[in-house]
């Protein structure tokens, strides 16, 4: 067993330096990797290139990174819920490159598993296209789209293992699985951290091949966007 | 008499056939599954990775590891799974979801869609409309017939930047349900009290009346 | 729930016929879809263009159905251990067509997930790249290939619920998942069908959408290419 | 004295390093997994779906599940992980694979490979080779240095089909270890009691003598 265990979030994002792309598991603000989040802040890093479904929201996710103007581009398919956000993106503080949430999804995938490029019907017609290839198969129009380069994921999973291995939970699984390997460096955080073996081998979601650190994370908020209940 | 957007997706719901895999958009769409008609099966996709969803939870129950596309909490049936975006996205682009039930800015009269950018205003992007569209052999649009300044959304053209094109099958609005088809929209039903002439004046694109245009039934 | 389950393998395999496409899971005999195969045998379909990574042996798995005869085209990566095999390819009776192995799960899975086409390096400046366009991505050299198009698509699945969800165990995954959803009709057969509810959601390794028919499979022999064992 | 295919697994073996997922071939390579250093941390990949593959099974112990990429029933160690093979060749295509070796019936003095096919006898198919020698960033050739008849394995330019271009780094035979630079050959080491005379008449291809060619050392 490779062990990927590192004791700390600080142990974690050593080398992560500024100007560097990152990728950024979860969706709105779930499953989203909270404790390398706040890290970032403190290390107080900038000129990022976030890549990330969504962009937080003003005070939690990476609406914390925006706050303190850390973020000089932003790749995702939606960035509502965010005033600083609006208001960086409008002054021209801040580049977005927004892209169809299955393409987003598809690139890192792409990443992780060494496939350069692929072609999607997401965006033909559109100004998502502008600049791409566009070939037609068997009379349908398709984007040519190609993989993410990055140099750290962080990404957030419920269960793993020393030798890196993760299971998600719900929903919060999302972009978590598809960053893992997708960047030069992948750091998981997890709200169980277990010994090799304790992971049944066919219920691993990510295997730890496609994570180089791993470590125990710590006070997660994971505050819910959106409460909504039924009265019955 | 004008439709209300509970109208409109009750109307909506007759479209849902037995073992229909349904992805609803955020809006009118989500009032779909609450009338599903008896008897019939369909399980619900959202594409932030669930399918099989079920109703809002119980006051207490909430989880944060559960939500749905528009970020609200959710709960799961059984025969539920989980996945994550490139399997959900797999599902939709491979044609695994039988019917997109989305709102819509404006149509045009070749079924293409603009819902995503309003250029000058705040965008707030496509999330997955545009892998939707593009990939959905079966998509209703859920939308007013015209917008708050009285202007038509069925248009010759669409104005606004496109989601996709000639993907709309069906438009369901607060007036009219049409289909399209090479010549333009055609208009299939009324809403009840509604007259032809009502409908031909909403519309801006090229509509096609047909003989006999029957109310809407509930 | 949208209910998957089919009686017998007699109701799964309806509408299948002679010159069609289909699609086989399984590694070896590891994870093949013994029930269906027999049922192709049954029937004496012929004709067949069958898609699986290997062609069984002389007298199991896809070499059951060569005995017969009735397949014209096989596309596969490794076709050893099956003298039967060698003889009809060297006679010209069956057309081969020898693929990587990994880009035949990624054209598998292409076609799972709509993706039309991908750029893989595998098979660059081999006999497998002729016809195909080649393309250089930050100075590599990669071949472009399609997604397959099949008709059916057989798999071998361990537990599965009344939805058509699929849990596979150890290596008899292989390439069952990536041919759920990848054919016109997907058909599984699971060594254990549960009702709808049974499975955690979270451990489902192929959701039901993609699979059409799902039968409870009988008389598993699930025999062992290479018995290897050690000595302490 | 030329070495055994036991010593060459043994000389391989040494190329191994802490933290490395390593793909093991049929034949030499899977006896490589016998002689790991003490001390260091490996896993082993097989590329039909499991990582952290463990020893054959006791008697009795053998699952029909659990079969490596030789079809050979194996164990899974504390760690380890089952996947499908979509995942497992993304993994070789996305270079998470730290090593592979593998066997060859040619290599040539620019690090092609030719390890599948024999135009004229059965052709048994590539299997996963194709997709390892094209992704891998690291690939160790365990071979004999002649073939039975006599002639060299390592060639000017490959004869038979190639597997793929330029992709060998280094080269143990039971003559030598040589890595493949852009002059062509590079003699690394010497097998005890072999000659570099010897060496050199065994390579058809262009071979490089550097001063002092040490012998192995086990």
């Amino acid at each position: 067993m490779i062990d990927k265990t590192v004791q700390s979030v600080v142990d974690a994002l050593e080398g992560v330096t500024s100007g560097m792309t990152l990728m950024l598991g979860g969706f709105g603000l779930c499953g989203i990797p909270e404790n390398a989040i706040s890290e970032l802040v403190r290390l107080g890093v900038s000129n990022l290139k976030c890549i990330s479904n969504n962009a937080g929201v003003d005070d939690f996710g990476l609406g914390l990174l925006l706050q303190q103007k850390q973020i000089k581009t932003m790749i995702a398919s939606y960035v509502g819920e965010n005033a600083e956000f609006e208001r960086q993106m409008l002054s021209g503080e801040l580049e977005v490159i927004l892209t169809p949430q299955g393409t987003l999804a598809e690139k890192c995938r792409a990443a992780q598993t060494g496939i350069p490029a692929f072609y999607t019907p997401a965006g033909f017609g559109t100004e998502v296209a502008n600049g791409k290839e566009i070939r037609t198969f068997h009379g349908k129009n398709y984007v040519m789209e190609e993989a993410y380069q990055a140099d750290f994921a962080f990404v957030k999973a419920w269960k793993g293992d020393e030798a890196g291995n993760l299971i998600f939970n719900g929903t919060a699984r999302n972009f978590n699985p598809l960053m893992c390997g997708a960047a030069k460096v992948t750091v998981a955080e997890v709200e169980e951290l277990l010994p090799a073996g304790s992971l049944d081998p066919n219920q691993i979601h990510i295997p730890g091949i496609l994570v180089n650190r791993i470590f125990q994370g710590q006070n997660y908020e994971k505050r819910i966007e959106q409460r909504t209940v039924r009265n019955i | 008499m004008a439709l209300d957007k509970m109208d409109i997706a009750k109307r909506i719901a007759q479209e849902l056939k037995d073992g229909f895999y349904v992805n609803l958009g955020i809006g009118i769409p989500t009032l779909v599954a609450n009338y599903v008609p008896e008897g019939i099966q369909i399980e619900f996709q959202s594409e932030n990775g669930i399918l099989g969803m079920g109703p809002f939870p119980l006051d207490g129950d909430e989880d944060a590891d559960l939500i749905n596309a528009g970020k609200q909490t959710i709960t799961s049936l059984p025969g539920a799974s989980f996945f994550d975006s490139s399997m959900s996205f797999g599902m939709i682009r491979g044609k695994h979801v039988d019917l997109t039930i989305l709102g819509a800015m404006e149509v045009s009269e070749k079924g293409d869609i603009a819902n995503w950018k309003i250029p000058g205003k705040l965008v707030k992007g496509m999330g997955g409309a545009m892998d939707l569209v593009a990939s959905a052999e079966n998509i209703i649009v859920a939308m007013m017939h015209v917008n708050r300044k009285g202007d038509s959304k069925l248009l010759s053209k669409c104005t606004l930047p496109i989601t996709g094109l000639g993907c709309v099958k069906r438009i369901v609005t607060e007036l009219a349900v049409l289909d399209v088809i090479p010549q333009g929209f055609c208009l299939v039903e009324r809403a009840p009290g509604v007259s032809v002439q009502e409908i031909k004046e909403a519309t801006a694109g090229k509509i096609i009346i047909p003989d006999r245009v029957p109310e809407m039934q509930f």
